[in-house]
């Protein structure tokens, strides 16, 4: 079952030049969301007597391609379980006028949130384009979903173009290598009609290659779409993001664009005693300008 | 869109039978069910063999449940059993005659009819109750629990506390339900005389086109977007979430749809075997429905079925010959098969067929999409997460 | 991409409703109400060959499940029964030829097994069943084929099938002697104890009946669910009623578990004795002597039963099958309805069912128990009631006997104080 | 007044011999995710044992206290057996864990059948058990309170054993972590046969000490163990605290329910219970809070 056909290797991978795919697919009905952004209040989540996420204030809006960064434990995928109902919290966020937090993960979702996951999690006994198949039909009724699938939904084709995947259609997700299933992961996210994407760790494994194709499309959509990443890939950060967030011992440390926050001592502080950052070209130094957190709040 | 067959679909095909294998399937089962099995067996193996369709209709709903839903439910002697049951009374009534009281009541109770079962003098009524109080139950029960998340191990554990407290529940009410000795000494299925081999005959015919329809549904709903859901809850229920589905509805629907399988199958159970008690609704006989469909292959179409009726056409003929004999073939069988095949035998077939040649059009498959990879081991993940 | 056709599908459910119809139409057999039902209702042709050198029965008991604790006892007199009468030159000249099924403890498993050994052995007589609900399943089977079943074991009464001969005990037999017993001894308050299911409550019914006309305060009613092994809410109900004496009807494993409670809880015999209708030999060594010795209960026959005819049971029944085993009530009662059976064939000369059936009346058989002889009008048998207390060597010892064989009467038909029951 | 402590004994009681048959159980299923549906027939297996070390001893006296190690052992060995044959390839598969150890569960009870007769045995309660001890008017049978004190110092044993020795932070470790326990250089295999050999052998301890109580017969063990189950998930997963208290409050509940209705209406009304408390906390009493998702 590994020997995934030789033909199609050669044309995997997101191919966003030839966006026509993209156009239709982002450009479908984004009226209702445009210029909506994500607005985080006071956010807090408690594990037991253990605060995970402190008091965390964050707006992110469209065409902002956010990263969220921090070391481990920080609280970046505790947030972004808060902000999806996965985690019960207290304070507020808010996206499209809409209240999230306290309510089902599943209606969170149908209103235009979607994630993906720090393991790439696909449904692996279906096939591709199962996958996207049901990605894109949340709001199906019963007379649809009770009968078989016939063709595919326009916008599903749109998305295997568009990740690349359109060879591998057929093929048990299962038996798709890594970056494919992160890729299919972000198509799933994309016929999910979701206008907020948080998405955690989309090019961890990839290969050079598929991180600039992956990063491509993520600026593609960040141009459409309010899109947060949780990376920890600092080339790959400082490559495509338009303005980061560095989280610690859940709280908001910094804020700013790239370089702001790779100028901030408070960073630097964090990042030398911590050996996750494989970050090539360590911060300056403390003779750079400090930045405070608050100051760069303006920024978003 | 395009047509040209691809390397990748061939490997998608080979999961799947061909459409013309699916439908000599069916054909080659009808022919077997209606035209060979009449003639060839005698009354009495033509009866045993409507028992077992019976059973396989409750097999079908587990094989929905179990193998695509990933709902372990132990607990499918309850609405197997409330479907016989309601049957059993409307039977009872019907022999009593109108205002009658039937004679278990007048001999070991009050010998006054209690008012839940005059719904069941009504024929009508009776087959419409067979399908609505186990949906209504079944529905109750399965969104309360997956509403709140209870899932995997805890869900079958409490499917199986279930089954429990219901058989204790007849036992108890001794006067009203038989007690033990269950219902029994039916004379006449909606006026036809039991016990002319002529009404025998036609009831196993019954029981065969009922097996079939509910085939043919299970298929739909597994072919259907609603089956690839269905996989997607089973092997992801939080991912689903997340795309925005309510997974505890979907599953309290096939629930629902596994329960109406198995009470159709209890109350034609009812006057083919001429009796319902407590022992064929408890703990054992609902983990014994499970026996069947695991050996057969969960997560296949014909799988469940054609394993029910195996290991029960086995139960009887070993235990004729071996009556001890029959626990060990049947712990080790079962053993087995869920350690080291857990696809079931239909996973063997399957692994056979993936040696033979492709069918020529790779999309024109009209077959259940087994979602399960045939090798090494199909395993339908389910949530075992324990906190 | 190519559109699937949905005629596939179509055709074929067509194809399964059509078939389904047609046959379902076509395949109309008698209406109860239509003429000539009754006709149809005992269709039992019977297959049974009685031209060779042999006949056959059917021997019918749990050998796997929860019950064959005490099935395999009766099957095992059973067999003994048939290789003596064999040894003897068999019946009216044929010898048994035995076939066994197991009922695996499940009703509807003795349903189906008696119907293969009606319609596919096609054997002359079946024995065994042991519960009520094995023997209620069972019964339109024999009825409708036309068929005969001899019953071991004693029960609640209020049945009598002509297709059915109850060779265990009925209420009149058992019970009923045993509350005569009772207040002979001043007994004025009784508890009752009693597994969930029909013998029991049919029995505490009776008693309860028996009770009002005769004085006698039921002071309390409980009922443990098959399998129940926790007693002490029980027993404290028990203690703190402080009858004169417990009526015990409990199945199974539960005596073990009730009877070491009450030991445990520091009642004795001697300060408030429990009758037991359930408790035989065989059950004695499980629960343990300490715990109900002293005890009494309620049977037709215990091994201690001093007659030729049992010292000669005993003795065949342990060179057969060991020293250590024990003979009880109901496997006497399985040994005796083989030798009734056998009477009433060479009576009527016939194998045939209605022979049989005609003859039934007035066969009697020198049974371990005594004399025993069979009630033509109910099929029951007449048989002499004994009391007895349990010993430290774990066998039963008769204490107060019926003197002469009891007249069955399975719906207490000649008790004034039952007519309210039925 | 009698009447309530005499049922709050019982409840007690009931409690303490379900925590037993529980304890086990919470090992297996609750820490390693496997539900051993034969730890029913491990039970009866340590049954038998009391059995046939009385036959080989004589004394009663002495017997009991000899079968209740030598019970763990031969519990355990069988875990271990199951453990290495079957269950260690099926972790990532908890419900074919339930469906295997049916089957095994059917197997090991015809083998008591077949070597011990189809008649319930009888092992004789020591002398110094029989009888009552009389407190405050009520008097409490020495057996139950014995199966108490067994109760207690199984769950004393365990959870200090749990969690101060080098072996219980080994097994908590790979329950909370396996992977990283193993890159910690825990042998989890070396653990999983470890807990699985320890939480069987809970089982034959509980046997030992039911023969006190009720029958031994190849049945025993069914008797018990969708009650064991249902505590289990009750009292929630990975801490024996919520297993206790199940056990206690069950045992309560029980008690109390069987003296104002009837032993059967007490059954289902636990049941419904027992669901309704699921609905409240779906995890149960006692639960372990985790960052673990998805």
């Amino acid at each position: 079952m590994t020997d995934v056909p030789a033909t199609t290797e050669v044309e995997t991978g997101p191919d966003v030049e030839t966006g026509a795919a993209v156009e239709a697919l982002l450009g479908t009905d984004t009226s209702r969301f445009r210029h909506d952004y994500l607005e985080v209040r006071g956010l807090r989540v408690t594990f037991g007597g253990f605060v995970a996420v402190r008091d965390v204030d964050l707006t992110v809006t469209q065409g902002d391609l956010r990263f969220l960064i921090g070391p481990n434990g920080a609280g970046k995928t505790t947030l972004i379980d808060a902000i999806t109902g996965l985690a019960s919290a207290t304070g507020s966020a808010r996206f499209g006028g809409k209240e999230l937090l306290g309510r089902g993960t599943h209606r969170i979702a149908r209103d235009g949130v979607g994630r993906t996951f720090q393991t790439a999690s696909v449904f692996e006994q279906l096939t591709v384009l199962q996958n996207l198949d049901i990605a894109a039909g949340a709001r199906r009724g019963p007379g649809t979903l009770l009968r078989r699938r016939r063709g595919v939904p326009e916008p599903v084709e749109q998305a295997l173009e568009l990740v690349g995947l359109s060879a591998l259609r057929d093929t048990t997700a299962g038996v798709l290598a890594h970056g494919q299933k992160q890729w299919l992961e972000i198509g799933m996210l994309l016929v999910q009609d979701a206008h907020l994407l948080l998405l955690d760790e989309p090019v961890a494994g990839m290969t050079h290659a598929e991180r600039e194709a992956t990063g491509e499309l993520l600026r593609r959509i960040g141009s459409q779409r309010v899109v947060v990443v949780v990376e920890h890939d600092m080339e790959f950060l400082r490559s495509f993001a338009d303005s980061v967030t560095v989280m610690h011992q859940g709280q908001v440390l910094a804020e700013g664009t790239v370089a702001d926050v790779q100028n901030d001592p408070a960073v630097v502080e964090v990042y030398l005693g911590s050996p996750v950052v494989s970050d090539p070209t360590p911060p300056t130094g403390a003779d750079a300008t400090p930045v405070s957190a608050t100051a760069t709040k303006e920024n978003a | 869109m395009n047509a040209t067959p691809r390397t990748s679909d061939r490997l998608a095909t080979l999961l799947r039978p061909g459409r013309s294998r699916a439908l000599a399937g069916f054909a080659l089962a009808a022919v077997l069910l209606f035209a060979v099995a009449p003639v060839l067996l005698s009354p009495f193996r033509l009866g045993l063999l409507a028992k077992f369709l019976c059973l396989a209709m409750v097999a079908v709903g587990i094989g929905l449940a179990w193998g695509r839903g990933g709902l372990l439910t132990l607990g499918q002697g309850v609405y197997f059993g409330l479907g016989a049951y309601l049957m059993a009374m409307h039977l009872k009534l019907a022999d009593a005659g109108p205002g009658g009281v039937p004679d278990f009541m007048s001999l070991y109770g009050t010998g006054e009819v209690p008012w839940w079962w005059e719904p069941m003098r009504s024929p009508a009524a009776t087959i419409l109750l067979i399908v609505l109080v186990p949906a209504v139950l079944a529905g109750l029960l399965g969104w309360a629990v997956f509403t709140r998340r209870v899932r995997g191990a805890y869900f079958a554990i409490l499917s199986q506390a279930l089954a429990a407290a219901f058989a204790i529940l007849l036992i108890g009410q001794q006067q009203t339900t038989g007690g033990t000795n269950g219902l029994n000494g039916f004379r006449a299925f909606f006026g036809y005389d039991l016990t002319d081999p002529v009404n025998q005959r036609m009831l196993y015919l019954i029981a065969a086109g009922v097996l079939l329809v509910m085939v043919l549904v299970a298929r739909q709903l597994m072919v259907s977007r609603f089956g690839e859901l269905l996989v997607a809850v089973r092997d992801g229920e939080d991912r689903v979430r997340f795309l925005g589905y309510d997974p505890a509805a979907v599953k309290t629907v096939v629930y629902v749809v596994a329960a109406v399988m198995a009470a159709v199958g209890g109350a034609l159970f009812v006057p083919i075997v001429g009796i319902i008690s407590p022992a064929d609704v408890g703990v054992v006989p609902s983990i014994g429905f499970l026996v069947g469909v695991a050996i057969g292959g969960r997560a296949t179409l014909l799988g469940p079925v054609l394993g029910s009726i195996a290991v029960s056409w086995a139960q009887t003929t070993v235990s004729e010959q071996f009556p001890s004999g029959w626990i060990y073939f049947q712990g080790a069988l079962f053993i087995l098969v869920i350690a080291f095949l857990p696809g079931g035998l239909a996973s063997l077939v399957r692994r056979r067929r993936r040696g033979g040649a492709a069918p020529p059009d790779p999309r024109d498959d009209d077959a259940p999409t087994d979602p399960a990879p045939p090798d090494p081991a199909p395993v339908p993940h389910t949530e075992g997460r324990p906190a | 991409m190519r559109l699937r056709t949905p005629a596939a599908t179509r055709n074929l459910g067509g194809l399964s409703l059509a078939a389904l119809t047609v046959v379902t139409l076509t395949a109309c057999g008698a209406q109860v109400d239509s003429p000539g039902a009754d006709a149809s209702a005992a269709t039992g042709t019977t297959c049974v060959d009685t031209s060779g050198d042999t006949v056959k029965i059917g021997f019918l008991n749990s050998l796997s499940g929860t019950m064959a604790i005490s099935e395999q006892t009766v099957h095992d007199s059973l067999q003994l029964a048939a290789a003596e009468i064999n040894a003897d030159g068999g019946v009216l000249g044929k010898e048994l030829e035995i076939v066994t099924e197991d009922g695996q403890s499940e009703p509807t498993v003795f349903a189906e097994k008696a119907t293969k050994l009606i319609t596919s052995d096609c054997v002359a007589a079946v024995f065994g069943g042991w519960t009520s609900a094995s023997r209620k399943a069972m019964l339109p089977v024999f009825e409708s084929q036309d068929s005969l079943l001899f019953y071991p074991v004693q029960y609640e009464g209020l049945e009598a099938s002509p297709n059915i001969f109850y060779t265990g005990a009925t209420t009149n037999q058992q019970i009923v002697p045993a509350l005569d017993y009772l207040a002979e001894q001043g007994v004025e308050s009784l508890f009752l104890v009693g597994s969930d299911y029909v013998f029991p409550r049919t029995a505490n019914k009776i008693i309860n009946a028996y009770a009002a006309a005769h004085d006698i305060d039921v002071v309390g009613e409980e009922y443990a669910p098959l399998g129940h092994t926790d007693f002490s809410t029980i027993v404290n109900k028990v203690k703190s009623a402080d009858a004169d004496a417990v009526f015990n009807t409990l199945n199974g494993d539960s005596n073990v578990a009730f009877f070491k409670e009450y030991s445990n809880a520091g009642l004795s015999p001697d300060e408030m004795p429990v009758l037991s209708v359930s408790i035989a030999e065989e059950e004695i060594g499980g629960i343990g002597v300490e715990n109900v010795k002293g005890q009494l209960t309620a049977w037709n026959y215990y091994q201690t039963v001093d007659t030729p005819e049992n010292a000669a049971f005993v003795e065949a029944f342990q060179a057969e099958y060991g020293e250590d085993r024990v003979t009880s009530d109901p496997m006497e009662a399985a040994y005796d309805s083989l030798y009734l059976w056998k009477g009433m064939v060479e009576k009527a000369e016939s194998f045939a069912v209605a022979d049989v059936q005609e003859a039934a009346d007035g066969v009697s058989f020198d049974a371990p128990e005594g004399i025993v002889t069979v009630n033509g009008d109910n099929h029951h048998i007449a048989k002499t009631a004994l009391i007895g207390r349990i010993g430290d060597d774990g066998l039963i010892h008769t204490e107060w006997s019926s003197e002469e064989p009891i007249e069955p009467d399975p719906f207490l038909e000649g008790y004034d104080w039952a007519q309210d029951l039925s | 007044m009698d009447i309530l402590l005499n049922q709050l004994f019982a409840g007690l009681s009931l409690g303490s011999v379900l925590l037993l048959a529980a304890l086990g159980l919470a090992l297996t299923f609750g820490q390693m995710g496997v539900i051993n549906m034969a730890h029913g027939e491990f039970m009866m297996a340590g049954a038998y044992t009391a059995f046939v070390v009385q036959g080989v001893i004589g004394s009663a006296g002495v017997s009991l206290l000899v079968a209740l190690p030598v019970g763990f052992v031969v519990g355990g060995v069988l875990g271990l057996v199951l453990e290495a044959t079957l269950i260690h390839r099926m972790y990532h598969r908890p419900l074919d864990t339930l469906l295997v150890t049916w089957g095994v569960a059917l197997v090991l009870q015809q083998v008591a059948r077949d070597v011990f007769g189809a008649p319930n045995v009888d092992v004789t309660a020591p002398e110094w058990l029989s009888g009552a001890v009389t407190v405050g008017g009520i008097a409490l049978p020495k057996t139950r309170l014995f199966i108490l004190a067994v109760a207690i110092v199984c769950v004393a044993t365990l959870s200090v054993a749990l969690r101060s020795t080098p072996l219980g932070r080994r097994i908590r470790a790979v329950v909370q972590n396996r992977d990283l326990a193993e890159a910690s250089g825990i042998s989890s295999r070396g653990t999983d046969r470890l807990t699985f050999f320890i939480g069987s052998g809970l089982a034959g301890i509980a046997g030992v000490a039911l023969t006190l109580l009720g029958s031994i017969g190849p049945t025993l063990g069914t008797n018990y163990i969708v009650d064991a189950f249902l505590v289990v998930v009750a009292g929630g997963i990975g801490q024996i605290k919520g297993t206790v208290i199940a056990a206690t409050a069950l045992g309560l509940m029980q008690a109390f329910f069987e003296y104002s209705t009837t032993a059967s209406v007490a059954k289902v009304l636990v049941f419904v219970v027992i669901v309704a408390f699921l609905q409240v906390r779906p995890q149960g009493l006692v639960t372990v809070r985790t960052r673990s998702l998805v």
